[in-house]
């Protein structure tokens, strides 16, 4: 069973609030659930709408067909009704589209039985809770954990009235719940957390913003410090100086952000100073899309700074894999004394999802912080030349009677600057040595699909879902495809891409972008080139059908 | 006496013969020896410039940055460890040019830093291009026609945002700026020490014996806690400038407005255990 | 013939004016001089050298071996004496390197005579051009045109007291001379204002303030708007809005404040601005080795920005190619609309060279400005879309009621904001279909050498001099070899390179950074491999005679 | 009347129902008219955020950069064309956030600009953070501790960094605005105008209600050209907020420093000829 219903309405209408209760509902009635949001960069007016897709299996991406329509005003009606299966269902407050052939409802007027306009929309989850025939309790209950008062109370009346506006259509049974729903800004943020992040930094930009105010949100709790900056040029300098002094620190923005954050990177290369970055990517260039998605940030942060320098790229795939790679990000970044560089992006960043709950038992905190045994000599060697090109790292104040010294200048082992060549080499030498121990650690991309596939599929990130939701609708065609889904993106793993190749007829590249930032890095690290490109730009994501019918069209 | 802040391996500075900077290193080195501070307790924190070279200088904990940034990372240190003294040692092309932003916004939060400016009025070490606190109208070797901007008043600038701590120094007394020096390093709060620095290469207008002309001593009775007068003080910047404390007022440090951070140990010594973590799932279910 | 004098000290004991004097001379002798210049990151003490190389025949880049070293103090003998030939001499003054073997000059003492101690650099001058036996009144006409009034008169009497010092060595005869001596950051000020570039702003930095100062010191003779702004964050946004407004504008600086326009230069590529934006590179990363050289900032500044735009960058290759590569960017941005990047480095930047005056009449401007009849329908669209990507451009201010709007959200044809995907993928289509127009423009890469070579160079930029002294070495002793010299970078033209490429045995990348970074570029577009690497990153500028060892250990 | 400044395919702003930005493009439009300024004639160049929307609900030449950076274009294109007038609309969050250093140094060069500053003290387009003029404590969707540092007073920090013209105006008394915003126009030098614009959506505490109960109109007697006057008034912001021209004095715009600016045509309408560069080779032979 899978059914797909769209909240559609202008932004102030609350859409987000009903979603929100009606996936948490859907959820604790046991079943899987997606959520996607479709919203405009303003903050009334204009279109919004989420889609929440659930079933009994798990679900990994969004779908075009609907099968409910919630319209909160009729605008909503005329953009998505093409959308509607054959047997799909429009439901709407009477005064709305009169005339039209959709199920009216007294929402309105149930919301003015309760003397709260706002609730009207609440009206309309009990309705829908109704087609299925969901028990009511479990919505009560999360009306009762997520408003407190007398807004739980106007909100359970509101959701009662619209359970008996309307009979069951689609009778479904109740499973167990086993699973938290999460977004991926929140996975983030959740990982950071988990892996002793005590200081996050950053400036309101969408769609990142979500990972800054989640972290706010459990500042107290968790002893976080969280500081808005006054520009994004302070932002990575403030981290990169909380991380010196000893803590766990991040920063992140969208691609405009983090393009202020250029030259502070090549700072933290320099200094060897680790740090965690994320990139929610945004359609761009410049102010772009505020509020939709795009994977075309790559290459820049691969070669983001002046100078040369170690650095390694992430790129996320699910609000899961999201929350185990930031906290991996922190151990990579202190191993190695390295900036880490996470990627994500708004499709990821906000649609919500059913996944079993974080196994906090897997998150291992791993340091690499020295005392005074790091000290050999009389003063304290920060960049003390090594076979790794990791240096000892003591902390500022922790080892009496020795100090830190870094320095964005060339410098000596000490942190001295130095204008000596044959000093420049050996720095620069250490430094990038901590690239073969990065590729030791790199992990290769998650393989899906057919055994040694005839057509191969490269993408990388977010894509990750709706390629999966394709690839299996193809396999089950008895089509030979397969998928490497890139995570650890920079340095670029190739053993498993090069092991299949020899198999492969076509090779299909599948990106949010314009100019397959992924073929063009694979042609540079693996001189191989994709045989056909699957494009994406318009700032909406990919969906599982999409994929599947430009596969069917342009490549098999 | 000083020696414990001196590197055994790395103790030539590069700055130029007779120039206001090593007054400044001597007067900070004898300051943090008064207050008794340890080497390991104290961060210096620097941007990019002659002054900044400061961190090489006097040991110390150090981080030298890039230029105009010596304010995020103190700040992001402070608030990591607030056991760590910190100090930040720029130019004045550092704090108000490229780092003006930094500047005025640091300010707002209260952190507790001590600011000490090497104001030579002048870009020294890319070779004497106007600073913003060059005079209007001073030939450089970039403004060849003359600076055609008003210069900026720092201590001004300082007040208005808010700062709690404001003060004027000068290299060439060096008795004095010990005594500044020790007053913003013990203040809690945000502390700016602005510090007339002869630049004898690039700045041939504001010299040492310019400055020591001008600048007098705030009066014994001088109320520094009045707002006002220190705002007229700040603007006297002619014929004769006053150095000295202009304004200092207690204000609640920007740190002791977090709990979590007032009343328990510093950020970095706190244990990190990711099972802590598992409670928040409460969110998602 | 060929010499090469050193003339060394510390910062602030005026190698700069006598390295000046000294090769304005040697220039209007009628000879080839390349100077080369070596100096700490600090105003006074440290140690400083120039080296002044001079021949019958054009010279492209410096050379290690030395004939003569002047030395203002000892540290300069010690320093430099190995690399003194055979018959080489040292002068000093009497007071310098006692007791060691070196030619010592009463040079003090003759400066005290005409009560100058500055000018006892000028009586060495002297000293060296009697070595030589050419004639004195040069050198005081050249004396004459630096300085004026008293000054100009105590080094005349300086540099005749040390002519008188010493006898004559290696009798030259003068020639003509047809030459100008300039270095590369005046070469690229003179192609931007030969151009029309109006407006030039920029933050101080080493190695790129050369060019601001030029810019500035022609302000007001040549109508140029020069400005020093408060940031680099603010030089970009700053020269796109004189752009915007009409004007040809540029700004420039070394990679760290490259790094801070990066967001801007997004902005570029979305409001289809012109600009002209030059990195003239220094060691990183971060603050690194201010005042030394290298070429690493090539993939940063290919794929700088959030999103995907065109841009095209450009490689100077010595201070003739800087000059007419610098007035050709001003044509290519604005016939494209783009930013166009030029990058040199502090090699090219400091030294100087002689070469054939400009041929101003080749410096074509062409603006591609529209007037009214650019204006379709009653609102003028500065985003029209068309065939080539470029839309009619018209100015602010120029067309009586019609207004010209530019956004940096994704934008309809008029410039207004929109959300729509498909206004979204035109108008990313129409941004890119740029490149194809671009692709047509670039020029191939200089191939120097022997014709279809077994061994192939390529290389970019600054390095262009030294590997093409190795390689006429090289091709003298009957070995087959030849080089790739890229100018054009981005996008990388690549048919030469596959013409030559089947009857290559060894292709060589020669690169003053630590990753090959021109060898990633080649590997990525044209699918090829470099078999062997000749990389430099200590920050000294590579000399043909190091390309000729290093080729001659590692690879032939 | 009005509608010349009206685009014909595009007038519908994104703005929410009640914002008080719609008064503010009212005023704008009528300050224009009154001016007798053709579109053409007329540049705003502004940010990013609600208030940097402008440029599209208004018909006059529109440069709509990046969030933060509205002044640094503006200049630009004032020194390209000084035949222009140039507007700067901007946001508290982009004029003195992101934009700080701008600000501050944009001051200190005098360039002809007029800067309208929609202060609704919060940053509507990215969902009620903070700004820097937000009150400390004040409880926002980010801050849910409230905030904790100091508001920015940008009138005071105008005045201290040596503005000639400060002003603060309301948007819900639209005639007094519309007379600030055609006096800053004319202004011949960097004129600001801080204007409260209640965010109806995000800022609960600043409200119309909040201004209006609090807003008057400075005295007719005042005397605008005293500076300290001026600072005690921007100093005003309590129970009592005086809006009105602060401080107005005249001052050397900076493009008239130039001679080569002042006595010729604007730079975009000058000849250009490669042949009259040649003359500068005298310098390299
Ligand atoms: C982003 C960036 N821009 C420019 C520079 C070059 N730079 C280094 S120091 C300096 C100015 C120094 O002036 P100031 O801060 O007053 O220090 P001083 O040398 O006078 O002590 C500049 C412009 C840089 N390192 N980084
Ligand atoms: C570099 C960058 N950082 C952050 C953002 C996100 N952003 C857009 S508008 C805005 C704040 C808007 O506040 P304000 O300037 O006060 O304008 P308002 O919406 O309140 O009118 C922010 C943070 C951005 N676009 N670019
Ligand atoms: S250049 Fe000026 S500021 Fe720098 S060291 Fe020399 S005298 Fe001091
Ligand atoms: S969010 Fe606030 S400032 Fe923005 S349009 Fe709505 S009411 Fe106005
Ligand atoms: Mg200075
Ligand atoms: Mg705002």
């Amino acid at each position: 069973m899978e059914y797909n219903i769209l909240i559609g309405g202008e932004a102030g209408q609350g859409m987000d609030t009903i979603g929100n209760l009606l996936e948490k509902t859907l959820k604790r009635c046991g079943f899987y659930v997606f959520t996607y949001k479709d919203y405009m960069s303003r903050i009334r007016g204009g279109h919004n709408f989420n889609q929440v897709r659930f079933s009994d299996k798990p679900l990994y991406t969004h779908s075009p067909d609907l099968d409910i329509i919630f319209a909160l005003n009729e605008e909503t009606i005329n953009l998505h009704n093409s959308r509607l299966k054959q047997d799909g269902i429009i439901i709407c407050d009477n005064d709305i589209a009169k005339g039209k052939e959709v199920m009216h409802l007294p929402l309105v007027e149930a919301s003015k039985k309760v003397q709260d306009m706002r609730v009207y929309t609440t009206a309309g989850l009990g309705a829908i809770l109704k087609i299925f025939g969901l028990p009511l309790d479990i919505a009560e209950g999360v009306i009762r954990d997520e408003f407190s008062g007398k807004i739980a109370e106007t909100n359970i009346q509101a959701v009662r009235a619209g359970y008996e506006m309307i009979g069951v259509r689609h009778k479904l049974e109740t499973r167990e719940d086993k699973n938290i729903i999460i977004n991926g800004n929140q996975a983030v943020a959740m990982g950071a957390i988990a892996a002793g992040c005590k200081f996050y930094c950053g400036y309101p930009m969408t769609p990142s913003s979500g990972v800054l105010t989640f972290m706010a949100s459990k500042s107290d709790e968790m002893g976080i410090m969280v500081q808005q900056v006054e520009d994004e040029v302070a932002a990575l300098n403030m981290a990169l100086g909380a991380s010196y002094a000893g803590v766990r620190a991040m920063t992140g923005s969208s691609g405009g952000g983090f393009a202020l954050m250029v030259e502070a990177l090549s700072l933290a290369g320099m200094i060897e100073t680790p740090v965690v970055v994320i990139d929610v990517q945004r359609p761009a260039p410049a102010t772009g899309f505020p509020t939709r998605t795009e994977q075309a940030d790559l290459r820049f942060l691969i070669h983001a700074g002046h100078g040369e320098f170690p650095r390694m790229v992430i790129a996320l795939r699910d609000p899961e894999d999201a929350f185990y790679q930031t906290a991996r990000a922190f151990n990579i970044a202190e191993k190695y004394q390295i900036p880490v560089l996470l990627m994500s992006d708004e499709y990821l960043s906000d649609y919500t999802v059913t996944i079993k709950p974080y196994d906090f038992g897997k998150v291992k905190i791993e340091r690499y912080i020295s005392g005074p045994e790091a000290v050999e000599g009389e003063e304290y060697k920060r960049f003390k030349i090594t076979e790794s090109g990791v240096s000892p790292r003591i902390l500022p104040g922790k080892v009496e009677g020795q100090v830190v010294l870094v320095d964005s200048d060339e410098h000596d082992e000490w942190g001295h600057i130095t204008e000596g060549a044959e000093m420049r080499v050996a720095m620069v030498d250490k430094r990038m040595r901590k690239l073969e121990g990065l590729r030791q650690e790199i992990e290769e991309p998650w393989f899906i699909g057919k055994e040694n596939p005839e057509n191969l599929i490269v993408c990388w990130g977010s894509t990750y879902g709706a390629v999966r939701e394709a690839v299996e609708r193809l396999n089950g065609e008895g089509i030979s495809i397969g998928a490497l889904v890139y995570g650890d993106i920079w340095p670029l793993p190739t053993r498993r891409l090069m092991e299949l190749y020899p198999k492969v007829q076509k090779l299909i590249d599948i990106e949010q972008n314009a100019t397959g930032q992924l073929d063009s890095l694979i042609k540079e690290e693996a001189l191989i080139r994709c045989s056909h490109k699957i494009l994406k730009y318009d700032g909406r994501a990919f969906s599982g059908t999409e994929i599947y019918n430009r596969l069917k069209e342009e490549v098999l | 006496m000083t020696t414990k802040y001196e590197y055994k391996l790395y103790d030539q500075p590069a700055w130029c013969p007779g120039c206001g900077n090593y007054m400044i290193r001597t007067a900070l080195k004898q300051a943090l020896e008064e207050l008794g501070l340890e080497p390991h307790q104290v961060v210096i924190s620097s941007g990019i410039g002659q002054a900044a070279k400061m961190p090489h200088y006097i040991k110390v904990n150090g981080f030298n940055g890039l230029h105009g940034r010596a304010l995020p990372p103190a700040i992001g240190i402070k608030l990591a460890n607030k056991d760590l003294k910190v100090i930040v040692e720029s130019g004045d092309g550092d704090s108000y040019g490229e780092g003006g932003n930094h500047f005025i916004h640091t300010i707002r939060h209260n952190i507790d830093i001590a600011h000490f400016v090497h104001d030579n009025q002048i870009y020294g070490l890319t070779k004497g291009q106007a600073s913003p606190t060059t005079a209007m109208g001073q030939h450089t070797t970039l403004q060849f026609d003359g600076v055609k901007a008003e210069p900026l008043n720092p201590v001004a600038l300082a007040l208005t945002m808010g700062a709690g701590f404001v003060a004027r120094g000068f290299s060439g007394d060096t008795p004095h700026l010990v005594n500044l020096m020790k007053e913003a390093i013990m203040y809690k709060g945000y502390a700016l020490v602005d510090i007339f620095q002869p630049c004898v290469v690039w700045n041939r207008v504001n010299t040492f014996a310019w400055y020591k002309q001008r600048v007098y001593h705030l009066p014994d009775g001088y109320d520094y806690t009045n707002r006002e007068e220190a705002m007229k003080k700040a603007m006297e910047f002619g014929d004769k400038i006053p150095i000295g404390i202009l304004y200092k007022v207690e204000k609640e440090p920007y740190e002791d407005r977090f709990d979590f951070i007032k009343n328990g140990p510093p950020l970095v010594d706190r244990e990190l255990n990711p099972k802590d973590v598992e409670k928040l799932l409460r969110d998602f279910v």
